[in-house]
């Protein structure tokens, strides 16, 4: 298929459904709203469910609905909605079902603004819900990631019985880039031997679709094996991307928007003959801990770049483990920082050298508050 | 009145409720004070004849524990 | 090769279009492009701007600190954004909404009366056009033949009568910023 | 007797849609009696194998151990939201949702509102104990006033906890509701005309008329303090002046049905 | 005072109010409810403010609202229904009012069951809800330390105009123990000079609570601003517990009932001369990392126990930064390990000595797999 | 003419209770009508000092910006909880909310219904233009059969979304409530029996009647794609069949306030 | 009839959405074309006489933009 | 010292009240203590159990593994639990309503009618004092005499007129154990 120049939020949508997208749920909320405003129109077009739900409270549930009966479903939202969802996200890891979570994040907390943000993380990679759970969640960078990754997330959804996330910034909803779309893909309602659909004509034995273990040691066991499917899309499914890594000295940590704009900043200096590299996580769950820890040993530095107080930051350091010094430059609160600013930081990094920084975030925080 | 109905209360869900002693019109069951159920309770049952297998007893049974059985006379519709 | 342009000015002028069809024409082009507007919710009316990045790489950032080419299409975008444009970048101004002259002498700064020249064509929408032309003329990566191509590849067919004035509209803005530089 | 007893005799059985399985309601509980209705409704509409339940949080979360039906086990409050979700992509299967007046009229007064406002074409089955059960007895909305509970210990003061709620006199302002009634479980003639609705009440779905509700006036005999009998009593006396039996919204189409 | 043997639950319901707390709102569930079936009894009584509310979401809103007008206040809730409130809490925390909120976690994910259980570390300590913010988070143990926290958690919202959490779990809430309660504080409405009640006789100027920052640069310097106030929190007032850690060879971290299952086996070992300690943190957030990144050190091996899979072990494993090999032992799902348990994990660490652990919670899940 | 402006002379202007900050609302929003009301409402009943305003998310998410009373930002739809967590500690207080269709009807319906059921003391103030307006227009549970809006581009379909959902109606069903009453902004002769219903509703509160709501039908000329004069008349002949003005649930006791 | 009544629009306020002057009976006011306010918007103003100082058009305006004034003729009460 | 003690039964039979005097009792002696109970959604009627730590320092865990003391009040309860009870333990069986005997030898049986015995006292209900009574026979911490200040301590007034009849079964227990040992 040719290259279209398509919007972030619209390309993700219409990814969602040539991945065969048969049901969303969702409601409107800045930066996202283009998902579901084009989904109004395509899905009723198709002949696929589409419901502006209430709240998304109602959204979360309506996916955990379909859900059960083995169909590809998702939501969207942004940050503010996501957080209504912990529940329902919780429900969902709990019964095992496979759903896909689009949150295009933006500043918070509380009510916040509506400018691109990355400060989700945590409430994404570590379960924002209740209990142990453990969603995958992917960071696309750029409109093409955007729509591959979406495709992605319903097949690993599906393949692991397990939520997905994609976890874009308003930055990546609301460009626009070249990028193709994949084939349709036909509708294919898989037999799945836990879909709720009804006994059917032959009159299977019934099944039940539930969260509840009331016995703890039920649940345990429960938990046991969720976290060993947890440990096998670890094994499988680590994604990404990196650049100038062969011979680097320093090393920047992003993800998504935060990840290109760092990408920038790290040419400058590759221009300059300065060996920094980039590894620019797109699985951010799970976490790509052995290529950093791998890495950490060769630099001199590490540079973690976040439009957020630090939050990957500390999946950076528990891989890290303090081989090499790790550095901080966030930008939260829905400021994009430009290239410029990252490459002050990487430069700052170089000038101090091989310094263990015992609290990266506190340090940064007080080069931030000294310019305010 | 010839007696033509009868009940069976299963043990397996009776749970000594009483709602169907105090809903049948002939006033034939009764719980069964001398036995307890695996469950620890104690059972409805028919203490004496006169059951019309009317089946309200069973209709007031939150625990569908009933089961009953009326004579057919043939030739009258079921 | 990167370039980076910022095209700023009211909701309405057509901001986000000028820069959509910079995006088109590098795409068709085969270049990698990113667009990306401000958005906000503010209040129909207020400012509108997008940032457009060509390269013939991977591009990083969609956003820059200090863009090299800038579009300003009113005069609190030009207040805004003159001090922020890279030393020796070109900005074009409608100079028929700005009533003032420029400030810094480090870049090169393009005055058209875009809004006349698109009133003279018949059609006041298409002053963003005209100032698009312009810019072209400090943009040799996109060829104004190029430009056209992708107006036509990606206007939807009903609006092709359009076409012409807005050939016109960047053929005229083109002029004007070879006449004025 | 024992004579009588021969299958061509059995006028009465344990319908065949319930599982083995003995509930875990407390003796008396008109939970039961609930379930039993349904089960004799989706056989004898011989919908057993088309049906999806959706249980709530309450004490009848485990209705899905029950009922010889495929089952999802919802959110407390959220079961009307599960069961669009379902609908929307099952729109064949008959799909309804059990739930108390914590999980309905409380937590998930918003979902139940808009699934009828959105006339979906669900079921709603809706027992209203005027507590909640399974947490040990605390204020439901539909607590009678003066009504003791463990948080309303001095009983439901109205001014401070404001008055019961009338949930099928409200969703059958909306025109989205094609078949909202109110019966009661509480003796025999009562339960038989429950009966008849829940029948209706599938019947609407399965003709695709919308959105359907009946609520049923359900004892709560151990958080009541009441005993068993006595709880339909006071059903009887207390409940149904709050709550009046009756029809509170019937579609034309679903009138039509003339069931 | 003198001792009474009183329930968790009830004791930090008491002690809430005896703490000066004028308004309550909560919605009832297990294994919580006596909370707010105490306050339902108590707050009429005294002329407070108690309102059962419609939901978990209703309920925090009502906390907000009672939160803005400077009052003491708080709701309790138990996991499923704190996943409810993740938007509500993150409103209060961008809107730096002080609230305070008990979590009487049970096992999970989903509906789970309503057994004892930690699982909802990451929310609490991370924020479930979107944005960053950091609540305070004190984890109390034994039925005094649930009642001095409770006392203590409104006196740090209120000085540092933050959420704190009581982190318990079902076994505290459920548990009695011999406990001394405070005195009853007055209630004393503070003048501050942000508090929402009208402008008043004087017609002081107008007050605004929002957590808006529209403009994403305000946000950021919001979002500063808040950190800053973290690390004083973080500078002020970490608090932990240990027990024979002078000469300890080997340590043991957890916190709240796992913390005192811990003690239990680590006695075991004192009496039998083996040189083990425990640290037990009371705030986990802030977390006492800096302690136990000095004990790290020193030790031969240190076993992180948890109710959970493993989730404060990040924060561990951040502070020990790889100076000593770090070992995990969890019950997820509501089981409450025995002391004999965690003394068989105790040995496992001691003969496995002084092997560096990769990934401590894979190393435990493949253990825990083979039992099952 | 100029000799006219006299103080003295002055018969209409900005009230006092409002800041002097312009507002962000569209050219011909009757957002500014109602704001203007409730403005002259408190000045009129000397209480913008006791007065606290509860701003929803909607394009009135800034209200708090207008109003020169003390004010909080409510999550979206959670104005009424907020309402009743600051009224329950400042019971003297005059406490509004101020929320649109989407807010109040669409997120909140659980936290209006139940504010309303618990008779909460406090007045809400409901704007309905039938539309999402700050998130650029999509339907609303509130919006018009057959609307365009950017999430029914087809216009809303019935049959999918349901019907619309008459909130003063339903809201009226409830024992709780004091005074519910529908009212609109769109001509003079409107917006004057609006105002004395804000008025009423006012009262209400300060007289500890109890729950009050005024529904006000607005414009939304930007969504709507109409200009602010046709969009008046688009109140007129599209909304107000939909929605009856009227007066839905007035109690005794505010019956006989007789203001 | 003597023009009694006048208006003043603020140009801080009026937003130009013209629906004071389709409001005003007596048909006293247009927008003005020919200005701009700050904001960018033509502000609504005089155009004749014929004023009567109704304030329909202050009733209307959603921006409290206008200011009415009238004539108070002594011993008239207000 | 420490000492853990497990009680196990039918709810309504009195399980969770018998475990709350004992920890009340060592609170009165200035002791460490904990009760937790089991508690669980399951419907009335179900089993119920608690367990009581007293010590002399700080408890560490309120739950045992293998506790060394036990009253088991029925025979799910018996069969539930005297596999788990420490060897070298001690278990006091309502006898009255467990119809078997002991499997485990390691550990010390004590069987009491306790139902019969508190319905010769003339309430049913102080089955579980004559089990507690049991007990202290193995729990020399407590004396009987401390359980019954403790008793009148923390029993609300009007309900003190029940004392005399649950000191009684308290001794009936004790002696019964007497006996039995
Ligand atoms: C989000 C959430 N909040 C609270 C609970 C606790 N909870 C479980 S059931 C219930 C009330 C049930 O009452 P009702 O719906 O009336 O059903 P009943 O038990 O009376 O049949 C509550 C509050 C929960 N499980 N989840
Ligand atoms: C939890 C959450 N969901 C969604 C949004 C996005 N949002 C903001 S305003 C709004 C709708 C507002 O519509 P309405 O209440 O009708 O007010 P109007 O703008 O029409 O006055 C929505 C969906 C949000 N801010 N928070
Ligand atoms: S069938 Fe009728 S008569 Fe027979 S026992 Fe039941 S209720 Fe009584
Ligand atoms: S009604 Fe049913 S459960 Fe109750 S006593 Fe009779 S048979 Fe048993
Ligand atoms: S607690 Fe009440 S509602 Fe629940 S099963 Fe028992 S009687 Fe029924
Ligand atoms: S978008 Fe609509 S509701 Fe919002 S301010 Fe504009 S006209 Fe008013
Ligand atoms: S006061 Fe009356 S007459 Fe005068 S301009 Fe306004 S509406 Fe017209
Ligand atoms: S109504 Fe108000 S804002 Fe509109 S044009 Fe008239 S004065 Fe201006
Ligand atoms: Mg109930
Ligand atoms: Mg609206």
């Amino acid at each position: 298929m040719a290259k279209e120049l398509i919007k972030g939020n619209v390309a993700m949508a219409e990814a969602a459904i040539r991945a065969g997208l048969e049901a969303y749920f969702g409601y409107p909320i800045t930066p996202q709203t283009e998902v579901l405003e084009h989904l109004a129109k395509r899905m009723p077009e198709l002949g696929r469910a589409f419901v502006q739900a209430e709240s998304e409270v109602a959204a979360i549930n309506m996916v955990y609905g379909a859900a059960c009966t083995g169909v590809r479903v998702m939501t969207s939202s942004s940050s503010p909605g996501v957080s209504l969802m912990q529940e329902g996200l919780s429900y969902i890891a709990g019964t095992e079902v496979p759903a896909v979570m689009i949150n295009v994040m933006r500043g918070g907390p509380g009510l916040g603004n509506i400018a691109p943000a990355q400060s989700d993380y945590h409430q994404a990679v570590r379960g924002g819900g209740h209990g142990d759970y453990h969603p995958i969640v992917l960071a696309p960078a750029s409109v093409q990631e955007a729509i591959d990754l979406t495709v992605l997330s319903f097949d690993l959804a599906e393949k692991y019985r397990n939520l997905v996330f994609v976890l874009a910034d308003g930055s990546v909803g609301q460009m626009m880039e070249p990028a193709e779309l994949p084939e349709m893909r036909p509708v294919v309602r898989q037999d799945y031997d836990w879909a709720i659909r009804g006994r059917g004509e032959n009159s299977r034995p019934k099944r039940i679709l539930t969260s509840i273990y009331i016995n703890p040691l039920d649940e345990e066991i429960a938990n046991l094996r969720m976290l060993n499917t947890w440990y096998q899309i670890k094994q499988n499914e680590i994604r990404f991307k990196e650049y100038y890594l062969d011979d680097a000295e320093y090393l920047v940590v992003g993800f998504g928007t935060a990840g290109r704009v760092a990408l920038s900043a790290v040419r400058k200096f590759r221009a300059n003959g300065v060996k920094v590299g980039l590894l620019r996580p797109i699985t951010v769950s799970p976490f790509p801990d052995e290529i950093l820890s791998l890495l950490a040993g060769r630099m001199k530095g590490i540079l973690v770049v976040e439009m957020s107080q630090g939050q990957m930051l500390d999946d950076v350091l528990i891989a890290v483990g303090r081989q090499s010094p790790v550095h901080f430059y966030g930008r939260p609160g829905g400021v994009v920082p430009f290239p410029e600013d990252v490459e002050r930081e990487i430069n700052r990094m170089i000038v101090s050298d091989s310094k263990l920084v015992t609290d990266p975030r506190k340090a940064w925080l007080d080069r931030a508050l000294a310019k305010i | 009145m010839s007696v033509n109905g009868w009940i069976e209360v299963s043990d397996m869900y009776c749970k000594g409720c009483e709602l169907c002693v105090h809903a049948c019109p002939q006033e034939v069951i009764d719980l069964n004070m001398d036995r307890l159920t695996t469950k620890g309770f104690h059972p409805a049952y028919i203490v004496k004849e006169g059951c019309t297998g009317c089946a309200i007893c069973a209709l007031v049974c939150p625990d569908s524990a009933i089961t009953v059985y009326r004579e057919v006379v043939k030739g009258r519709p079921a | 090769m990167q370039k980076e342009i910022l095209i700023a000015g009211f909701g309405g002028q057509g901001v986000l279009f000028a820069g959509q069809i910079l995006a088109y024409t590098a795409m068709d082009l085969k270049m990698e492009v990113t667009w990306i507007p401000s958005y906000g919710p503010e209040m129909r009316g207020g400012t509108a701007n997008c940032t457009v990045v060509i390269a013939d790489e991977e591009i990083g950032s969609p956003l820059v600190e200090v863009p090299p080419l800038a579009i300003l299409l009113n005069l609190p975008s030009y207040d805004k954004y003159e001090p922020m444009i890279l030393p020796g970048g070109v900005a074009v101004i409608n100079a028929s909404l700005v009533d003032r002259g420029p400030v810094r002498t480090d870049i090169q700064q393009i005055f058209i009366p875009a809004s006349k020249i698109a009133e003279e064509i018949g059609d006041k929408k298409l002053m963003n056009m005209v100032t698009v032309g312009a810019l072209l003329t400090k943009l040799p990566e996109l060829k104004i033949g190029d430009v056209k191509n992708s107006l036509k590849a990606h206007l939807p067919e009903r609006h092709h009568k359009l076409l012409p004035s807005n050939y016109l509209a960047l053929e005229r803005g083109y002029v004007a910023a070879m006449e004025y530089a | 007797m024992v004579t009588l007893v021969k299958p061509e005799n059995m006028v009465f059985s344990r319908p065949q849609a319930f599982t083995e399985t003995s509930t875990h309601y407390c003796p008396g509980c008109t939970h039961g009696t609930a379930h039993r209705l349904i089960a004799e409704t989706l056989m004898e509409m011989n919908i057993v194998d088309r049906t999806i339940g959706v249980a709530p949080v309450g004490c009848s979360v485990f209705a899905y151990n029950y009922f010889d039906t495929d089952f999802v086990e919802a959110a407390h409050g959220r079961a009307p939201a599960m069961a669009t979700g379902i609908k929307r992509v099952l729109p064949d299967r008959c799909v309804f949702t059990y739930q108390g007046d914590g999980d309905l009229a409380s937590i998930g007064m918003a979902e139940i509102m808009h699934a009828a406002g959105r006339g979906e074409n669900i079921t709603v089955i809706f027992l209203n104990n005027a507590i909640y059960g399974m947490t040990g007895g605390q204020m439901a909305p539909t607590t009678l006033p003066g009504q003791r509970t463990t948080s309303s210990p001095n009983g439901r003061d109205v001014e401070l906890s404001g008055f019961p709620l009338r949930m099928s006199e409200m969703i059958a302002k909306m025109d989205g509701a094609s078949y909202v009634v109110r019966r009661s479980l509480h003796d025999p003639a009562n339960i038989r005309k429950a009966k008849k609705a829940i029948r209706t009440a599938f019947e609407t779905q399965m003709r695709g008329l919308g959105f359907s509700m009946v609520e049923l006036l359900s004892t709560c005999p151990t958080n009541w303090g009441i005993n068993p009998v006595d709880s339909c009593q006071w059903v009887e006396d207390h409940m149904i002046p709050v709550y009046p039996l009756g029809d509170y919204k019937i579609s034309l189409s679903v009138g039509d049905l003339r069931l």
